[in-house]
C-alpha cells in the first residue's frame, strides 16, 4: 500500500490497466515490428508504413464484407469474419512490395541517399491516404457490430456448465470479474496473434536461414551479394514481412476497435511506430516488442497516475528526445557508427 | 530608430507592390490567387530554412516546430501589444533562434535518420508545449520554485498573471483575431534579401566551410573547419527563417493553431527542398513554390488532387534525383554525339508546344487551346523543354543522359491532355488541343530516341 | 576456366578500366599487382558481378557471365573475399561459416540444397586448417583479431567449395607475422590445387606465390608474364618491389 | 525497355488516376418541400440568369467526413431552390470549391470564390479555424458569408471593424447555447451529481464544447471528479475510462466529434458502465446508433436538430435525403441544406443580385421554417432556435423528457 501509494496508484483499478498496457503494448510493438524489419534490413524508414496498416484495415473489411464497403457501410458480411485476416495480411504484405518496387527500388539502384527513401515513402503515403479516400471515401467505417465478438467476457447468467469449454470460459470469466478487468475475446485474439508474430518472427530472425540471410544483408549488402545471398529477393520478403506485419496490425486494430477504418487511422501510428523503435533501438526486433510494451506501459502510467494525463504523449516524445541524446542506439540496440 | 527603418523600406515596398501587380494579375487567371501566391513565398523561406541545414549535411526535420514559435510570438505580439510586422519578424526570429541554439548543441550530435528522428520529437514536444502551454503556465506560476521565474515571462504575454485561468496559446483554439499585415511585397523583399544573402553564403569562406562538411565531415575538420561551430550557425540561421516563415504566415491567416504545425508540415517542409533539389539555394525556392502551387493547379481536378499530388513528388524524386533544379546543373545534361537527331525532335516538340502554348495564350487568351486554366503546368513543360535543349546544345559530354525527364515530361503531357479531354476540361476539338499532343509526342520521342541502347 | 576481354567498366564520367584482357586456368594461382587506384579491386568487383561492365566479355567456365547478378555468380563458384575481410560482425563464428555455405545449403527456403551434416564437415575441416577458429566458434566475429578474421574470411569462402577463389588485399592492415601467415595459407591452397585469382598491393609476397601476373596501370594491362619472369623485371622491380 | 515501360506506367497512373470513377446520378425529388418564404417575400422579378452562391466544404483531409454530408446537403437545397423555381427565372447555382482541412486551403477557396467566380455570397467553411481565417476574405468584400457548421465563440465578431463582422453569419447553434441547456435537463431529470469529463484537447471544437461543459457544470452545482484528454486520431480510451470507471460517476460527460463519441461509448459500455453519457453537437449522427449499436442505448444527446422530429418539413427533408444518397442525413446535412434555403431566401427576399441587399435580407430573417425548426438569426447573426435534448432510446433518438428520470435506475 505504501508503495502504491507512492506511485500515485492507490485509487487505480491496476490489473484492469496492466491488462490496457498489455493490449495497447501488442498493438504498438505489432506495428512497430514491420517498421523496425525494413529498417534493419534496407536502413529505410519507410513512413508509409501506416499507409500500408490502414490498407490492410480496408482489404480486411472488403475482403469480409464484398463490394458493399465501397459505396457505404458494411451492412452484412458476404463471407466469414476470420477471411479478412489472411486477407489483410497477404493485402498489406503485397502492397508493401509494390511500393518497394515503385518508390524504393530505382532509389536504391541508384544508390541515392537515404534522404531521397524518405521522402518517397512519403510520397507513396500521400497517394495510398488520398487513394483510400477516393475509393472508400473518409467516412469511417467498420464491421457489422453485432460479428464481431467484441463484447467483453463475463459471467452468464445462466450458464450450462456441461460442456468443458463452457468450464473454462467460466473460469476466465470469473478471474475477469473479480480483478476488474474487462476484455474481448477479439482483444485476447490480438494479444495472443501479436505475441505469437513477435516469436515466430523472433524465432525466424534468430534460427532460420532466411533470418541469418537477412541479418548478412542487413549488416552489408555487398558482402550478402557476394556469399550468393539474392538480395534483391530478401528485400522483397523483408518488405512483405513488414507489410504483412502491417496489416495484420490493421485488421486486428480494426476488429477490436470496430468500427475503427478510416483513411487517417494509421496517423496517430505513424509517429508513435518511431517512438517505439527508437526507444528500442532502431533495427532492432527485440526492441521493437520491448519499446511497444515499454511505451503502452508509459502511457498508461502517466495517466492514470499523475494528474498530468494531458501531457502522457508530451511526456513519450521527450522520453524519446532524451534516449536519442544519451543512447541513440535505444534500449536494446547494437552500438552505431553514424554519430559524430 | 525603426521610424527610419520604415520610411527606408516603405518606398522600396510601394515599388514591389507595384511591379508584382501585372503578375499577380496574370497568376490569378490560371487558379493562383493572391493569398495562394504568399503561401508559396512562405514556403519557399521554408524550403530555404531547411535547406540550410541539410546544406551541412544535417537532415532536421525541427522546422515546422520553429515555425509554430514563430507563428505564436508574431501572434501575440500584434494581438497583445500592437506589435508591427517589422516588430513581430524581429522577435518571432530572435525566439526561435534564441530556442535554437540549447536545442541544436545536443541534438547536432546525431547524424541522418537519428538527427531527423530528434528533431521530429522536437517538433512535436514544441507543438504539445503550445496545446498546453496555458495550462502549464498556470502550474509553473503557482509552483513555489518556478513561480518567481515565471512571473516576469508570462508578465510579457498576458495582463493580468493572477486570473484563474490565463489566456496565452488558447490551445486548441488557437489564437483569432490576428491583424494581417503580410503583403506580397513583404515576402518578394524578404526572398531577394534572402537569395542575396544565399548568394553571397555560397562564395563566402562559411559557405565553403558548410559544403565541406556536407561532403565530409571528419575531412573538415581534420581541415581545422570548426564543424560543431558551423553546425550550430546552420541550424539557427535555418531556425530563424522558420519562425520568420511563421511570423508571415500567422500575420496572413488571421488565426492560429497548434495542429497547423505538426508532423505534416515538417514532412511538407522538406518535400518542398527535396523536390526543388538540394544542388543550390535555387533549389528549395522553386520546390516551395512549385509544390504549394501544384494543388492549386490541380484544384479543377477536386478528389484527386491529392493523389495527384503525391504522384508527382514520387516521379520527381524517382526519376529526377536531384530535384527540379537539377534541370539547370550542367552535369544532367550530358550526352554523346549520337544525340543530333534527337535533339531536332525534341526541340520541333518543344517549339511547337512553346507556339501553340505561349503565342495563342497571349493573343486570344487561350481559346484556341480550348483551356484556360491549364496553361501555366503547360507553360512550366515549355520551360523544362527548353531548358534540356539549352542544355544539351551547350555540353555535349559522354555519361549519363537525360532520356529519362524528356520521356517523363513528353508522355506525362500527352497523358495529361488526353486525361484532361476525357474529363471534359479541354475541348478536344479544339486545333491546339492536337498540336499540343504532337508537340508533346515529340518531346517524349527525343527522349525515346537519345536513350542509350545498351540500357534499353 | 575464367576468360575476360576486353573489360571496360566506368564510375559516372571516370574511366575505371580501359579494355583489359585476361585469363585465369585451372588450378592456376594468378595475380594482380599495381599501385592503389590502378583498377584491381574494380576488376574483382566486376567479375563478381557487383560493378556492371560497361563492354567486354567475362567467361567463366564457358559461360559468358556478365550479365548475371552477384548472387548468381556466386553460387556458380566464383567466389570472392572482399577486401578489409567484411565477415559478419554481429554473427558468430559460427554463424559465418554457415552463410559461406549458403548457396550449397539451397538458399533461404533450403529446397535442393545439401544436407547440413555435409556443410558441418566442412566447417569441420576449416576449423582444422584455422584451429584458432574453432575455439572462438561461439563468438561474435566482430570480437576477433585482424588475423582471426582474416582467417574466416578465408574460411567462409572455402565453406562455398569455391571453383575459382579471388583474394582482395588479403594481407592488407596486417601485422607483418601475419602477412606471412596469410601468404602460407595461400601457398597451401595452391598445393591442394585451388585456382586463385590475388590481388595485392605487396606485389614481391605476391609474385612469390603466383604461377602468372599481369600488371595494371591506369586501368590497363601493362605487362602480363610468368610470375617468375616478373620477379626479375627491372621497371616492375622499380616500381613495385623497391 | 524496362525502364522505359516503367515512365509509361507511372505516367499512365496519372491518366487513370485522373479518370472520372463515378458521376453521382441524382434523382430528382417530386414533392416540392414547403420550406422557403414563397409568401413572406413576393416572386423575384428582376433576377435571371445564373446566381453563384460559393460552397467552401472540406472535401479531402481530416475534416472530409462532415464536408461531404454538407455538400450532399447543399445540393440537395440547390436542386429543390431549382426545381421549385423559388428564385423566379434565376437558376441557383452552387459553386462549390474543396476547402481542404487547413487555414491556407479554405483561404484559397474563399479567394477564388469571391474573385474569380464571382459569387454573391458564400456558404462555409467546415472548420471553425478555418473561418476565422477564411471568412473575412469575403466579408471585406461586403459578400455575406454564412457558417453552417462553425460552432466556435468568436465567429460573427471575428473583425476588429464591425462593418466586416456585419457580413458573417452562422447557422451552427454554438455550443455554448446548446450544451447548458442540455446539462440543466439532464441534471433536472435524473439528479446527477458527480461526473467525469473526457474530451479532444487538441479540435477547437471539442475544446470550446469542454468550456462549456465546466461552466454549466458549475453552474448547476454538479461536481467534476476528473478531466481527462485524447488527441484526434487516437482510438483507444480505455485507459482513460478505466480510471474514469473506477471514479464511479453518475454520469459521462463527452466532448468530441463523432468517430471518437463512436468509440468512447462502445469502450465505456465494454468496461461495464452502463449509466448515461452526456455529449454535445458532435454526438448528433446515424452514426452513433449505427456504429455503436446497442452501446449506444442511453446516451444524452443536445443538439442543435433532431433526427426523429416529426416537424413536416424535417420529414421531408430526411426523407429527400435519404432517397438521393442512400444514407440517414446527420446534422452537417440538415445545417448546410437549411443554410442554403437561407441563402437562397435572401436573394429572393432582396430580388436583387447585390451582395449588401442580400446581407440585409438575411439578416432579417425571422421564423423561417426548416429541418432545425423555425429559426431566426439574431442582432449578432447567431442562430436562434431552440436546442433539443435526444436520447438514444430502442436504437433511435427520442426526445429527453421526464419520462425517463427512471431509465438508468436497476
Amino acid at each position: 500500500m505504501e508503495i502504491l501509494h507512492f506511485l500515485g496508484l492507490e485509487n487505480a483499478n491496476i490489473p484492469a490497466q496492466l491488462m490496457n498496457a498489455i493490449w495497447l503494448g501488442s498493438l504498438y510493438s505489432l506495428f512497430a515490428l514491420g517498421y523496425a524489419i525494413v529498417f534493419s534490413v534496407l536502413g529505410i524508414l519507410n513512413l508509409s508504413h501506416s499507409a500500408i496498416f490502414m490498407w490492410g484495415a480496408y482489404f480486411g473489411l472488403a475482403a469480409s464484407c464484398g463490394t458493399s464497403v465501397y459505396d457505404g457501410k458494411c451492412v452484412e458480411l458476404n463471407h466469414a469474419l476470420w477471411t479478412a485476416i489472411p486477407a489483410a495480411i497477404i493485402g498489406g504484405g503485397i502492397l508493401a512490395v509494390v511500393i518497394d518496387r515503385i518508390a524504393f527500388y530505382p532509389l536504391r539502384k541508384r544508390n541515392a541517399p537515404r534522404l531521397s527513401q524518405l521522402i518517397s515513402s512519403i510520397g507513396v503515403a500521400i497517394i495510398l491516404v488520398n487513394l483510400a479516400q477516393l475509393r472508400f471515401t473518409a467516412e469511417r467505417k467498420g464491421f457489422p457490430i453485432a460479428d464481431v465478438p467484441n463484447t467483453p467476457i463475463n459471467v452468464p447468467n445462466g450458464l450450462d456448465i456441461e460442456q468443458p469449454l463452457d468450464v473454462a470460459r467460466l473460469a476466465l470469466a470469473l478471474v475477469f470479474q473479480e480483478s476488474g478487468v474487462s476484455i474481448s475475446p477479439i482483444q485476447i485474439l490480438v494479444i495472443i496473434v501479436a505475441i505469437l508474430l513477435m516469436v515466430g518472427l523472433s524465432y525466424v530472425v534468430a534460427r532460420t536461414r532466411l533470418g541469418k540471410a537477412m541479418r548478412t544483408v542487413a549488416f552489408n549488402a555487398r558482402v550478402g551479394n557476394l556469399l550468393g545471398i539474392n538480395t534483391e529477393l530478401i528485400y522483397m520478403i523483408a518488405f512483405f514481412i513488414s507489410g504483412a506485419l502491417a496489416g495484420s496490425a490493421g485488421i486486428l486494430f480494426a476488429l477490436a476497435r470496430n468500427p475503427a477504418v478510416d483513411p487517417f487511422m494509421g496517423d496517430s501510428l505513424a509517429l508513435k511506430g518511431l517512438t517505439v523503435i527508437v526507444l528500442g533501438g532502431l533495427g532492432s526486433i527485440r526492441g521493437a516488442v520491448v519499446g511497444g510494451f515499454l511505451i503502452a506501459l508509459i502511457e498508461v502510467y502517466i495517466n492514470t497516475a499523475t494528474k498530468y494525463g494531458y501531457l502522457d504523449q508530451a511526456f513519450v516524445f521527450m522520453l524519446f528526445f532524451f534516449i536519442l541524446l544519451v543512447r541513440p542506439q535505444g534500449i536494446l540496440g547494437q552500438p552505431i557508427e553514424d554519430r559524430a | 530608430m525603426w521610424g527610419l527603418l520604415d520610411s527606408l523600406l516603405q518606398p522600396i515596398l510601394d515599388l514591389a507592390t507595384q511591379l508584382l501587380e501585372p503578375l499577380l494579375e496574370r497568376l490569378a487567371t490560371v487558379g493562383l490567387s493572391e493569398p495562394v501566391v504568399q503561401f508559396m513565398l512562405m514556403n519557399a523561406i521554408l524550403g530555404v530554412s531547411i535547406y540550410l541545414t541539410l546544406n551541412c549535411g544535417m537532415f532536421s526535420l525541427a522546422n515546422a516546430g520553429f515555425m509554430a514559435i514563430g507563428a505564436y510570438v508574431g501572434a501575440i505580439l500584434t494581438t497583445q501589444h500592437g506589435a508591427t510586422l517589422g516588430e513581430a519578424l524581429l522577435y518571432g526570429m530572435l525566439v526561435a533562434g534564441i530556442i535554437a541554439i540549447p536545442v541544436g548543441l545536443p541534438v547536432l550530435r546525431l547524424r541522418n535518420i537519428y538527427l531527423a528522428i530528434a528533431t521530429i520529437g522536437f517538433g512535436e514536444i514544441v507543438r504539445l508545449i503550445i496545446l498546453h502551454f496555458d495550462t502549464l503556465a498556470v502550474e509553473f506560476r503557482d509552483s513555489k520554485i518556478f513561480g518567481p521565474i515565471a512571473r516576469p515571462i508570462l508578465k510579457l504575454m498576458v495582463e493580468d498573471v493572477d486570473a484563474r485561468r490565463l489566456e496565452i496559446t488558447l490551445g486548441a483554439r488557437g489564437i483569432t483575431r490576428i491583424p494581417v499585415y503580410t503583403e506580397t511585397a513583404h515576402l518578394v523583399v524578404f526572398l531577394l534579401v534572402l537569395s542575396y544573402f544565399l548568394y553571397r553564403l555560397h562564395h563566402s569562406r562559411m559557405g565553403r566551410a558548410m559544403a565541406a562538411i556536407r561532403q565530409d565531415e571528419r575531412v573538415a575538420a581534420s581541415q581545422g573547419i570548426n564543424v560543431v561551430y558551423y553546425k550550430n550557425v546552420a541550424f539557427v540561421m535555418g531556425a530563424m527563417l522558420a519562425g520568420a516563415a511563421g511570423v508571415f504566415n500567422a500575420l496572413a491567416t488571421r488565426t492560429i493553431e497548434p495542429k497547423a504545425y505538426g508532423f505534416d508540415k515538417a514532412v511538407d517542409i522538406l518535400a518542398y527542398a527535396v523536390l526543388g533539389g538540394l544542388g543550390n539555394w535555387l533549389g528549395p525556392i522553386l520546390g516551395g513554390l512549385t509544390l504549394t502551387a501544384i494543388p492549386e493547379l490541380l484544384r479543377e481536378l477536386r478528389e484527386y488532387s491529392g493523389v495527384v499530388t503525391g504522384v508527382i513528388l514520387l516521379l520527381i524524386i524517382v526519376y529526377l534525383p536531384g530535384g527540379l533544379t537539377s534541370l539547370m546543373i550542367p552535369s544532367f545534361w550530358r550526352n554523346g554525339g549520337r544525340y543530333e537527331f534527337a535533339k531536332r525532335v525534341t526541340t520541333a516538340g518543344v517549339v511547337l508546344v512553346g507556339l501553340v502554348n505561349v503565342l495563342p495564350y497571349q493573343i486570344d487568351n487561350g481559346r484556341i487551346l480550348g483551356y484556360e486554366f491549364w496553361g501555366l503546368i503547360i507553360g512550366n513543360m515549355v520551360i523544362v523543354g527548353l531548358l534540356l535543349w539549352v542544355r544539351y546544345t551547350r555540353q555535349r559530354q559522354n555519361g549519363g543522359h537525360f532520356s529519362l525527364p524528356l520521356m517523363g515530361v513528353g508522355i506525362t503531357g500527352v497523358v495529361l491532355f488526353i486525361a484532361l479531354a476525357l474529363v471534359g476540361k479541354i475541348d478536344h476539338l479544339a486545333v491546339g488541343y492536337y498540336v499540343h499532343l504532337i508537340g508533346m509526342a515529340l518531346v517524349g520521342l527525343g527522349g525515346w530516341i537519345s536513350y542509350p541502347a545498351e540500357e534499353r | 576456366m575464367l576468360a575476360i576481354q576486353n573489360l571496360e567498366v566506368r564510375y559516372g564520367a571516370i574511366i575505371a578500366l580501359r579494355g583489359i584482357s585476361f585469363a585465369v586456368e585451372q588450378g592456376q594461382v594468378v595475380t594482380l599487382i599495381g599501385a592503389n587506384g590502378a583498377g584491381k579491386s574494380t576488376t574483382l568487383n566486376t567479375i563478381s558481378g557487383l560493378v556492371k561492365a560497361r563492354m567486354g566479355s567475362i567467361q567463366f567456365q564457358g559461360q559468358a557471365i556478365n550479365t548475371w547478378g552477384a548472387d548468381r555468380i556466386a553460387q556458380h563458384g566464383l567466389i570472392q573475399v572482399p577486401e578489409g575481410r567484411q565477415i559478419i560482425a554481429t554473427m558468430t563464428v559460427q554463424e559465418n561459416l554457415e552463410m559461406g555455405a549458403y548457396p550449397r545449403a539451397g538458399g533461404w527456403l533450403g529446397w535442393r540444397g545439401e544436407s547440413s551434416d555435409n556443410i558441418q564437415a566442412d566447417i569441420e575441416d576449416v576449423f582444422q586448417r584455422f584451429p584458432r577458429l574453432r575455439e572462438r566458434r561461439r563468438q561474435k566475429a566482430g570480437s576477433l583479431s585482424g588475423g582471426e578474421q582474416q582467417m574466416l574470411a578465408l574460411g567462409r569462402a572455402l565453406v562455398a567449395q569455391p571453383k575459382l577463389m579471388m583474394l582482395d588485399e588479403p594481407s592488407m592492415g596486417l601485422a607483418p607475422v601475419l602477412v606471412n601467415e596469410v601468404f602460407a595459407i595461400i601457398k597451401d591452397l595452391k598445393a591442394e590445387g585451388k585456382t586463385i585469382l590475388l590481388v595485392e598491393q605487396n606485389a614481391r609476397k605476391a609474385l612469390d606465390v603466383a604461377d602468372y601476373a599481369y600488371v595494371l596501370e591506369r586501368g590497363q594491362i601493362a605487362k602480363s608474364a610468368p610470375a617468375f619472369d616478373l620477379r626479375d623485371d627491372a621497371e616492375v622491380i622499380e616500381a613495385y618491389l623497391g | 525497355m524496362n525502364k522505359f515501360l516503367k515512365v509509361l506506367v507511372s505516367c499512365w497512373l496519372i491518366a487513370v488516376v485522373m479518370l472520372p470513377l463515378s458521376a453521382l446520378a441524382q434523382d430528382g425529388g417530386e414533392d416540392a418541400p414547403q420550406i422557403g418564404f414563397w409568401d413572406e417575400c413576393a416572386n423575384p422579378e428582376n433576377l435571371e440568369g445564373e446566381i453563384s452562391v460559393g460552397a467552401v466544404f472540406s472535401q479531402v483531409g481530416i475534416a472530409a467526413p462532415y464536408g461531404a454530408t454538407q455538400l450532399n446537403g447543399a445540393k440537395l437545397a440547390e436542386q429543390q431552390i431549382n426545381e421549385s423555381g423559388y428564385l423566379g427565372a434565376a437558376t441557383f447555382v452552387l459553386a462549390d470549391e474543396d476547402g481542404g482541412s487547413e487555414r491556407e486551403t479554405a483561404i484559397a477557396a474563399m479567394t477564388k470564390l469571391v474573385d474569380e467566380t464571382g459569387v454573391v455570397a458564400v456558404i462555409g467553411p467546415t472548420l471553425s479555424s478555418q473561418a476565422f481565417a477564411a471568412d473575412p476574405v469575403a466579408a471585406e468584400q461586403g459578400i455575406p458569408v454564412m457558417g453552417v457548421s462553425n460552432t466556435a465563440n468568436g465567429i460573427t465578431s471575428m473583425s476588429e471593424a464591425d462593418d466586416v463582422n456585419q457580413f458573417i453569419f452562422r447557422n451552427s447553434l454554438p455550443e455554448a447555447d446548446v450544451i447548458p441547456n442540455t446539462i440543466a435537463v439532464s441534471v433536472a431529470v435524473l439528479g446527477i451529481q458527480k461526473v467525469a469529463i473526457i474530451y479532444g484537447d487538441d479540435d477547437d471544437f471539442t475544446y470550446s464544447g469542454y468550456t462549456v461543459f465546466v461552466d454549466s457544470l458549475d453552474e448547476n452545482g454538479v461536481e467534476i471528479l476528473s478531466e481527462d484528454t485524447f488527441q484526434k486520431g487516437e482510438t483507444d480510451f480505455s485507459v482513460a475510462l478505466t480510471n474514469i470507471i473506477a471514479e464511479e460517476p453518475d454520469a459521462i460527460v463527452v466532448s468530441a466529434l463523432i468517430n471518437d463519441a463512436v468509440q468512447i461509448v462502445i469502450q465505456s459500455r465494454q468496461l461495464g458502465y452502463n449509466g448515461p453519457i452526456i455529449g454535445g453537437n458532435g454526438f448528433n449522427s446515424p452514426a452513433l446508433m449505427v456504429d455503436a449499436g446497442d452501446a449506444s442505448e442511453g446516451v444524452l444527446v443536445g443538439a442543435a436538430w433532431n433526427i426523429v422530429s416529426q416537424a413536416p418539413l424535417n420529414v421531408s427533408f430526411v426523407e429527400a435525403y435519404t432517397e438521393a444518397y442512400g444514407a440517414a442525413p446527420d446534422q452537417f446535412a440538415a445545417q448546410a441544406y437549411t443554410g442554403t434555403w437561407l441563402m437562397a431566401t435572401a436573394i429572393r427576399c432582396a430580388d436583387s443580385t447585390s451582395s449588401d441587399l442580400i446581407r440585409d435580407e438575411l439578416a432579417s430573417i425571422e421564423g423561417f421554417d426548416s429541418p432545425l425548426g423555425p429559426f431566426s438569426f439574431d442582432v449578432d447573426r447567431n442562430p436562434v432556435h431552440i436546442p433539443v435534448v435526444q436520447i438514444v432510446d430502442g436504437g433511435k433518438f427520442e426526445v429527453f423528457t421526464d419520462a425517463y428520470a427512471d431509465y438508468f435506475a436497476e
